[in-house]
């Protein structure tokens, strides 16, 4: 069941999606978290971030809009803070890190090249580039390839870039960032969503926009995997709506080497390890392994 | 901090539209105020964990009981729920109510459904004044199993049919003192007000806070609740998890602006 | 309740959805075709279609992919056989069409314009332009702009023009139909997506890449009909898995003057006159109309 | 043809894994091979309603029975519902079995659950011989009711733990004769070889065939299979609905290639 992903090794092809698994402990006493293919931290920024005011989430058919706003106690504190307790854990730590400029992924992530205990990188480009007039990094072929190459430069660790499903051709991403050096790509992030709170008249999240999670968005999350794999020359991460080992599974016969368990997280906090040993399950009975069965529906 | 699949023991209604649920899970300790998430369907719409106030340890350990009001998807299909059927609990979580210094006047100070964290808090406090609000008559049945514990019983009804007629908060302002203790539950408006009285009479005050949440143990950042901030802290010490940080927060801590 | 859409009077602000409700006809049993905003006709084409192989349908968390093969008998036979029944109904029909080239949608479009009991013209462009390398219409506003302006000469009709979700910035498309001449905008059609059948390991519909519709895709309509509002100068459509009134109602606060019931229409076939009764009972509790609450949680 | 919300009689286990569910409502007229789409949950997950055949009018119509299998999501929910509940039916749809010619013989092959549309049909013919074909004799039990017809049964298990060891279309390959005319109900690999066998015996032959289902009206044209045309048709005639064109078809029509 191992796999490798950019350089990184795996016990199997489960990881945790950024920003739901905080920072993995959280989980310790519901799940084991020796036993998840890799952890990915919430996102990570150069200076702390407060985030937005509430109402920060709500519940849609099948799935939830999040705006958090990133909040985050920055790259230092994550440094000097959790790290040293991650350390301890038998799974790779992989710092999710974004910017509202080049210069700020760029440091965030020499930040991270330096010390002990980071397996990896995963960039989070769907994020605007203030410096730009907000445009975000991932909806523009452009700037996501110079933010990739930016982090690229400024660290040896693996890099995986973590697309934006908001756009019209993800082929045309994928080929950006895979120019710009990432090691691997995952995909996707949330899609930009709105509820109405049709007493209050107004959107339901103060941030009106929030970001769509869940089963709802598997089938769009599936797709956008299968388009990618029909291009991409680095190993791919499914991710959106992974709920089950049978959803993961979906995802590892699209094309992806690797999956990762966001929202599922909340409904179940031990649904990644469930769906690892789904995995595990499928493959034994089948008598193959997930590198064999990654892009089995393309063939 | 357990995640079970538990069984209902029974799931009975109390008064219209509110239900008691006793469960077959016995966590190691409770303090009152804490909660529960439940997973109330397999399947995945509604998706999220809904939370709910520990009611009640049941006698002999039995299991805990939960307080509930119908009021959407969740707790309609909970109400559906059968004796035998199970649940995925998650729990107990968050922190609980703090205990008062001796000597203090105990006030609680209970808006609606508001009353659920405060039942256990009088239970281990075996003493205090609770102060109860409902829009009528109706909304009172839920406290008649608060006539057993011992403690002072004063009942506001916004339409007068029982008890005095307005608002809880005006009893609370006959009552409050500066050796008092108030803890408090309910509607937002309710608490910012309750927070107002017990700050004029300076009395130290407890409240338990309500958001829509999708974890419940600090992960998803979803519940954010904003805190009052003096210049010289950090940014991003600004917003507090109801679920973690709280739900039971110290009034002056609450940018009530933003609640 | 009365609203104006493009110079289309309707009863009420709820439409049926094409390729939802079939020819209407079919929904006579089940539910009170006068007492619906309008009907729009399943998609025509200048030629008939067969379709595509099955399987065609496959559930989803909250939804569906479709992937129909557009399958229909025709502009010739639709005008032949089905209008003169339909005249009957004392309901507003709108046509919807759509083709492989622009020729195609000019010529549909111009034998409508000549025959009475058509109300109006929906022009559907998630359809790829065979002559130009299969490009979808609705993802360039270039050849939005080309099939719209074809259109719009080749009828005196209210020209109602449906976009395609799948594009970085919807703002870009409105922006290009409405320079092309459309009266209104209706959004959102389908979100590609896919659903990958892991015992067979193989996509679970024929054609692999399906329409994702229903209540999952809701939150992503809403937001985008929020966007178009931000620039549209022409009346909006508001569509995507509603199925209850307070859908509805999202998508009229967002800033559309009127909406489509889809795939709700499959779940109850008296699902869009109850979502209009809805409205208007809602209306009146909140001494308001349909064209008041328009964009109310904009203000 | 309505769409109505009924209580439901009965529901109840008739063999492990199979329920035999009773509703209270009466349509005018049901034909034998007629189906409902069923709303088994006011929820959005499962979406879509589920198609079940008409298994039997109830005797002084009080209502009509479903048989069926409790094979994913939406069977697991029905068969949690229990008498009194209701229940969103829509029906009844499609088309039935054409009455065989006059002194035909008249073979009904059933596979599995494929035995629900043909239930009725011997119910109302009073005559013929059905052919049932399962795994294993577990899979037997569901005919028990059968055997209250006036209707001869052969029966052919998989594993040869009931009735003669082997496959329902080697029975079919004994009996069929060119008088005779067949219907059959099963899985597509059972349904293209009774095809098959009826077309080299000339024997007419009519299978009730099943779809995926969105609308199960004919609107949302998902339901398509694939008939076998010739040159000179059009195109637009490929494909026919199952739920609105069938789901009985004559096998002679269909393109066995494709299904
Ligand atoms: C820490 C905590 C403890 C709670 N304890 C109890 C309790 O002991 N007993 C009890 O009856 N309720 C309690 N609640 C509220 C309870 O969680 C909600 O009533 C429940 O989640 C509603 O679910 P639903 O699916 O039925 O409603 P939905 O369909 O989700 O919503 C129906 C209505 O309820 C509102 N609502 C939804 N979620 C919440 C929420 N989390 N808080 C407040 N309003 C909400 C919605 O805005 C909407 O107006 C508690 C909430 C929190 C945060
Ligand atoms: C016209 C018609 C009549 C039918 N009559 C009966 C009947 O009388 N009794 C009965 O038990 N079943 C009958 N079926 C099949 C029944 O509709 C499915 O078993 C049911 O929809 C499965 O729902 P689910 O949510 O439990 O399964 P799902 O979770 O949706 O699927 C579980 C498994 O069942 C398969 N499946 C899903 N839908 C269908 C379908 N429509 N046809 C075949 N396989 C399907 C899936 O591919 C999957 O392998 C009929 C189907 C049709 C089209
Ligand atoms: C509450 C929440 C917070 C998130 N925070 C981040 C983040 O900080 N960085 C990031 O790259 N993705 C973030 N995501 C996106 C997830 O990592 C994941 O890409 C997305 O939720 C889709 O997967 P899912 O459907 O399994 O949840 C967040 C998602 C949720 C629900
Ligand atoms: C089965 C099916 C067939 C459809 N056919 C068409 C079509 O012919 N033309 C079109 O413009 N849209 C078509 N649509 C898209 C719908 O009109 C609508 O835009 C979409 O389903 C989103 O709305 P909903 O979520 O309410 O279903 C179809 C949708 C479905 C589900
Ligand atoms: S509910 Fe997730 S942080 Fe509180
Ligand atoms: S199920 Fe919709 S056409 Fe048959």
């Amino acid at each position: 069941m191992t796999v490798d992903i950019a350089g990184i090794r795996l016990k199997n092809p489960v990881m945790t999606a950024s920003g739901t698994f905080g920072y993995g402990l959280e989980f310790s006493p519901y799940t084991a978290l020796d036993k998840l293919g890799a952890i990915i931290v919430k996102g990570l920024s150069l200076r702390p971030r407060p985030g937005n005011p509430g109402p920060r989430i709500v519940e849609t058919p099948c799935g939830m809009l999040n705006a958090i706003g990133l909040q985050n106690a920055g790259v230092g504190t994550f440094i000097k803070e959790k790290l040293p307790l991650l350390r301890k854990i038998k799974t790779p730590v992989i710092a999710n890190i974004f910017g509202e400029n080049i210069a700020d992924y760029a440091e965030a992530a020499s930040m991270l090249d330096s010390v002990d205990g980071v397996a990896g990188l995963e960039v989070n480009i769907s994020c605007p580039n203030v410096k730009h007039g907000g445009i975000v990094f991932g909806t523009d072929p452009n700037e996501a390839h110079r933010v990739v190459s930016a982090v690229r430069a400024a660290t040896g660790l693996p890099v995986i870039t973590k697309l934006s499903p908001n756009v019209t051709d993800i082929r045309v991403m994928v080929r950006a960032v895979e120019e710009a050096g990432t090691d691997a790509v995952s995909l996707i992030n949330t899609i930009p969503g709105m509820v109405i709170d049709v007493e209050k008249r107004r959107p339901a999240i103060a941030n009106r926009i929030g970001g769509l999670s869940g089963p709802a968005i598997r089938p769009i999350a599936v797709r956008m995997v299968w388009e990618a794999a029909s291009v991409a020359n680095t190993p791919l991460i499914g991710i959106g709506g992974i709920t089950t080992a049978r959803d993961a599974l979906e995802f590892i016969m699209a094309g992806a080497a690797a999956v990762q368990v966001g929202t599922a997280n909340f409904l179940d906090p031990d649904a990644a390890v469930k769906v690892a040993e789904g995995i595990r399950d499928y493959a034994t009975k089948h008598k193959t392994s997930a590198a064999e069965l990654t892009g089995a529906a393309r063939r | 901090m357990q995640n079970s699949e538990v069984k209902i023991i029974h799931n009975k209604e109390v008064a219209p539209g509110y239900f008691l649920l006793g469960l077959s899970w016995t966590p190691k300790r409770v303090r009152p105020g804490q909660f529960v998430m439940l997973r109330v369907s397999d399947g995945l719409d509604p998706l999220l964990r809904r939370p709910f106030g520990i009611y009640r340890v049941m006698p002999g350990q039995r299991g805990v009981e939960l307080l509930y009001q119908v009021v959407g998807k969740g707790t309609r299909i909970l109400a559906a729920k059968r004796p035998g059927e199970s649940l995925g609990v998650l729990g107990p979580l968050g922190n609980g109510f703090p205990k008062p210094g001796k000597g203090k006047k105990i006030i609680m100070a209970a808006g609606g459904m508001g009353i659920v964290p405060l039942y256990p808090l009088i239970n281990e406090l075996k003493d205090g004044l609770l102060l109860f609000g409902a829009r009528g008559k109706a909304g009172t049945k839920v406290i008649k199993d608060f006539k057993k514990l011992k403690c002072r019983i004063r009942i506001a009804t916004e339409d007068g049919s029982a008890g005095q007629a307005g608002l809880v908060t005006d009893l609370l302002r006959e009552e409050v003192t500066p050796d008092a203790v108030v803890y408090a539950c309910g509607p937002p408006g309710m608490l910012k007000a309750v927070s107002v009285i017990a700050e004029q009479a300076d009395a130290p005050c407890w409240v338990s806070l309500e958001r829509s949440m999708a974890c419940g143990i600090g992960v998803c950042l979803g519940c954010a609740v904003k805190t009052r901030t003096h210049e010289e802290e950090a940014e991003n010490r600004l917003y507090k998890m109801v679920c973690s940080d709280g739900p039971v927060f110290s009034s002056g801590d609450m940018d009530w602006d933003a609640i």
